[in-house]
């Protein structure tokens, strides 16, 4: 075992499946000698150099494109967007070529594709490089899209990305990378993609959420455990396609749902959630479903009082489980 | 008399006539499906007449033993020579489970079959260019030494993807090959209301690449700058642009009506260029045709055609419980 | 008033713009001599000439970001996107820049585009020309998205886009051209952009649902009135922001709802509008929120049988209503 | 002696003094914006420092009452000219309720103000030059004569939406002028990883106009190059690119250090090329500036960053209950 934080537990996975087969490659802007902006490739061009580390031009239709076809030649590239606003460009290569494929084919090709994206707020980062993505990319059969929210998740949930066979994106909070540490295995380890797992036991409020407020919420939990307040938390992990089960069975253990999302509300991954619930689970409701998120404006603006004001807090998500553990 | 020159491009007669096969071939399957739309027997068909002589020179000067291509909608001709069968071409026409592109799934002209090295294809177009130089870029990566081709048309050099593939390629100087079908029109709009640059192949100096402009209508001179492009590919001297000047002697597809945006002049000079009936010419001036010759080769391609569409015609759908199979691997 | 269809509604809509403002002008790729692959700007060339009715070069991106600049300097494109399968190059210029271009500027600048695209299935057009492709979009503060269900909607919405100060994607189904007729009147109107509109009053179960399928919901209801089903039917017209209010209002109604889309189900504009009811009418509702839905595949395939499969029907409809009915 | 330079182009020395104040005012407004980042007062800050010269050599060119521009993120010198002012800039560096770029809500560098012409920008390169193509449109479609300048860097050119709408303009043949500010690097990726054309300028003939590539450390230069876009501009001769071969003399944000990737052989070299020692030098030469002229420029232009930043400073955030407003119109 070792201390990681959630950006080296990143680092770790990469270098490990780079090791540990000659055809994963990373592909990105500034991935190389500079390791990263975020320092997510660190020591990695050193270690691999040129041939494995590509820097890329800046042209992100153009690295997912490159990197989409080296897959389907049977390569694992793992291609990194700088922050995960700038994948809109990328959006045509992501939903038109990686994600129908495999089915446009009829299962002659593939596109073992993993797409690393930094996103989130709450970094000084204003409208363009605070924003969540995912729900641009969740209605889009084909795609699998992942949101660790801690250093041990981040780093088999990346393992099992690059080992994929299908196009997976792969969204990092970017505040986490350092805020969050703990013990990693030495061992090689994977993180099954698609499955929802309950980070905490409880038995007045289920909390339903991903990335980030996952761990905000274990904050608030350890607070209202001491008031006899007691919350289920399932992480979602998987935001698409999600996790029925896993969902109709943590909402069903108490009868009274807070979804959370940093993401603008409307339309938000918590929207299916929402609707999956109501489907299948309107009887054992003892309170409406309730839903915390980012407001819904374009992004979170750069004053900081502003982005306080749009971001996900321990407050908010304390104030939102006290409602409803009261209704 | 000068030595002819399709031998002094090393091509024997054999091989020559072989060329014009499949373009009688592409040309008359071609024409086949367009009659079944309009018998209301396929909802659609991009017909590729016109631009035969340069896909099917471009075949010619692959390595079709390991060479790959990602070809767009028109390339009928291309995907012939890489190995596709008439009957095949027809079960993607009808949309039956058997199809080898897409087992039904996708509308005729989106090509892919992987033991032929037929890179899936979309609609939106020139998408494909970044995927043809990924394939580029896993050459270089796995130290092999085959040749990656993608086409597109004149309009599709507009797009986003285009430019930033290209420019890869030429960063990291990887063995694609680029051919721009260049038939002057983008559906209705013409060549100078589409394309700023005085043609095509000048954009290669925006990615470090030669660019080779070519008579399209030419199989030997499309063979040629492909065979150079090629070599050049293979000696790891990096990627080539080239521009196949050539003429869309239909409408854009089924769906449309050139009569609505093209003028009968336009239509007939363009017809005056059919590039089966030069290189028929070429042929006969060289005495690799006859008539009789060809009335044979007629027969045969003409049976192939028939018994590839009363095959396809009767040949299953897919079920519809496969509907939801592969959106992952299963 | 005159009999037109669904086509030559807009048509005509575009052509009174045309007429009455100057600084409205047509962009896309074949909208001149040709009138548009659907002849959806038939006659425009003619009367208005190549200055106001503009053949794009094949490049949406460029499209979009050309008729953004027009529009932020005062002008009012309806830019024309030939499939809406093919808005997704565009997504860039239509998410970081259309959709934040006031709330960037805090107020200084705005962007009142148009943007025009042919969407949806049954059409034989196989994965890339049948996509329902507003969801990509419904998570985007700063964008509206008009869907419109018949010729008297489409005309009067669409001129209330053209006129609206913020940027508008409008989708029109290509299946409803030609099949939706109906009269019309010879005066000017408009329709707001923003309201849900009860498309017929009905006792029994409520559907909620936009384009295409109202239709087809229509037709169904038509049917099962004579079975004594009476149906109460919320046409949502604009997909995003979504008109909460008529939403909630409409479940109240009868306490059965059914929701219908011909997108894929996953994270479609249904979903949001389950979630919405989920949180503010759980207690009025009789049944479990039902979702009827394309299929959770990347597109419909191109053979007719598996289209067929895929597509919404008024059979699909009618059972889903008879079910909850019975519930 | 021949006539210098500036007076060759019709500038006077007065103007061309002016420049360099703007250059000084430019050079010492980062340099402050970096020492409030460096004190935990700013979170970030992106540097023009190195790319004066060309910034506000090509801002002297336009007709300031008319033209528009599309800046990118550097564009510190270039907004100046363009009539923002340092307390402006200080607003917007601090994100207080009055900075007119925004209003507090994007970060540092994102300039826009409707009222001196500058439209406003967002973060993902490249998006502006489309834009600028468009308000060239409009230009052509009302029969005004402004022009629209937009600028970007040599990376950002990769982009497709600047072969997108360049294309545009070339077919159209639009009044807009594209500067490209070549330092040679994006971020940490050298120009031969990034740009596989020779240079940027060789880019035009994509798009059917000239490519112009200029010295952008010699604002005359800049210019000169300007003017003669901007002549053919106004006169309906079309589009224009210009490149200019500039300097990143620092990292490329607050958030980076050039160290990682550059060696200490290349900074130095590149800081010989300080676009602002080498102006100065021509002006002293020219017997424009004498020492005591430029310790009193600067005497007043501390003072007037000084007072900017006390005021930036000391002024309101926006409130927080403004934060839903202006998402649509209201
Ligand atoms: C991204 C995208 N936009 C629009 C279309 C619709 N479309 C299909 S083919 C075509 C014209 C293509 O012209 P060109 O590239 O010259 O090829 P050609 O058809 O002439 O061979 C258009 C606009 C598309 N397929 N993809
Ligand atoms: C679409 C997009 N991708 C990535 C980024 C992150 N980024 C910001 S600036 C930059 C480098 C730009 O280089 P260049 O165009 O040469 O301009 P320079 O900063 O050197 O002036 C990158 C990669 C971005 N802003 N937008
Ligand atoms: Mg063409
Ligand atoms: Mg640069």
């Amino acid at each position: 075992m070792s201390e990681m934080n959630y950006l080296q537990a990143i680092t770790s996975a990469m270098d490990e499946e780079l090791e540990k087969d000659e055809n994963v490659f990373v592909f990105g802007e500034d991935v190389g000698a500079k390791g990263g902006v975020f320092r997510a490739t660190d020591n990695l061009y050193d270690k691999y150099g040129e041939r494995r580390i590509i820097d890329a031009p800046l042209a992100e239709s153009g690295i997912v494109g490159v990197a989409i076809g080296a897959a389907m030649y049977g390569l694992r590239p793992i291609a990194e967007i700088q922050f995960a606003d700038f994948i809109l460009p990328a959006v045509n290569q992501i939903i038109s070529e990686a994600a129908k494929i495999r089915y446009r084919s009829n299962n002659d090709w593939n596109c073992p594709i993993t797409i690393r994206a930094p996103y989130g707020g709450g970094v000084n980062g204003a409208l363009y490089h605070s924003q969540s993505l995912e729900a641009v990319f969740s209605n889009q059969p084909g795609l699998k899209i992942v949101v660790p929210s801690s250093p041990y998740d981040a780093k088999g949930l990346l393992k099992a990305s690059i080992r994929d066979n299908d196009p997976v994106l792969f969204f990092e909070h970017k505040r986490a990378y350092r805020l969050i540490s703990e013990e990693i295995p030495k061992e090689d380890y994977i993180i099954p993609i698609g499955e929802a797992m309950v980070k905490h036991t409880g038995t007045d409020v289920t909390v339903i959420t991903y990335g980030l407020c996952v761990y905000q919420t274990l904050q608030v939990i350890e607070k209202l455990e001491k008031e006899d307040i007691s919350v289920h938390l399932l992480d979602l992990i998987t935001v698409y396609p999600l996790d029925k089960e896993g969902i109709i069975q943590a909402a069903n253990k108490t009868g009274k749902v807070l979804l959370i999302t940093e993401d603008n509300l409307e339309g938000s991954i918590i929207s299916e959630v929402s609707a999956i619930i109501a489907e299948n689970c309107l009887f054992e409701l003892d309170a409406p479903i309730k839903r915390l998120a980012g407001l819904d404006v374009p992004s979170m603006p750069y004053a900081a009082p502003l982005e306080k004001e749009f971001m996900i807090s321990e407050d908010k998500i304390e104030e939102a489980v006290r409602e409803l553990a009261e209704f | 008399m000068t030595k002819a020159y399709h031998l002094k491009l090393g091509l024997s007669d054999e091989e020559t006539l072989n060329m014009y096969r499949y373009m009688v071939l592409a040309r008359r399957l071609d024409q086949r499906m367009l009659l079944l739309n309009r018998a209301g027997k396929a909802p659609f068909i991009v017909s590729g007449q016109g631009q035969e002589a340069t896909q099917i020179g471009a075949g010619f000067a692959l390595d079709l033993t390991q060479d790959y291509i990602a070809p767009y909608y028109r390339d009928l001709g291309l995907v012939l020579v890489a190995g596709m069968t008439a009957k095949e071409v027809m079960l993607h026409l009808f949309a039956k489970a058997e199809d080898p592109n897409s087992g039904g799934r996708q509308m005729a002209g989106h090509y892919g079959h992987k033991e032929k090295r037929i890179i899936t294809g979309s609609s939106p177009v020139a998408t494909q260019v970044p995927h043809a130089v990924g394939f580029a870029l896993a050459a270089k990566y796995q130290k092999k030494d085959f040749v990656t081709l993608t086409t597109l048309g004149d309009g599709s050099t507009n797009q986003g993807d285009f430019h930033e593939g290209l420019n890869f390629a030429g960063v990291h100087q990887l063995p694609v090959i680029t051919l721009v079908q260049n038939n002057k029109i983008a559906i209705s709009v013409p060549f100078d209301k589409q394309v700023a640059s005085k043609n095509i192949a000048i954009r290669a100096s925006s990615y470090g690449m030669p660019g080779i402009e070519v008579d399209g209508n030419n199989p030997l001179e499309v063979y040629e700058a492909m065979k150079t492009a090629h070599e050049r590919a293979k000696n790891g001297e990096g990627p080539t642009l080239i521009e196949a000047v050539v003429e869309r002697l239909s409408a854009h597809s089924s769906d449309d009506n050139q009569n609505q945006y093209r003028t009968e002049e336009e239509l007939a000079e363009s017809k005056g260029r059919d590039c089966n009936l030069s290189f028929r010419n070429y042929l006969i001036e060289h005495e690799l045709l006859t008539e009789e010759m060809e009335t044979e080769m007629i027969k045969v391609i003409d049976k192939e055609i028939n018994e590839a569409t009363q095959y396809a015609e009767k040949a299953p759908y897919p079920h519809i419980d496969t509907i939801n199979d592969y959106v992952y691997e299963m």
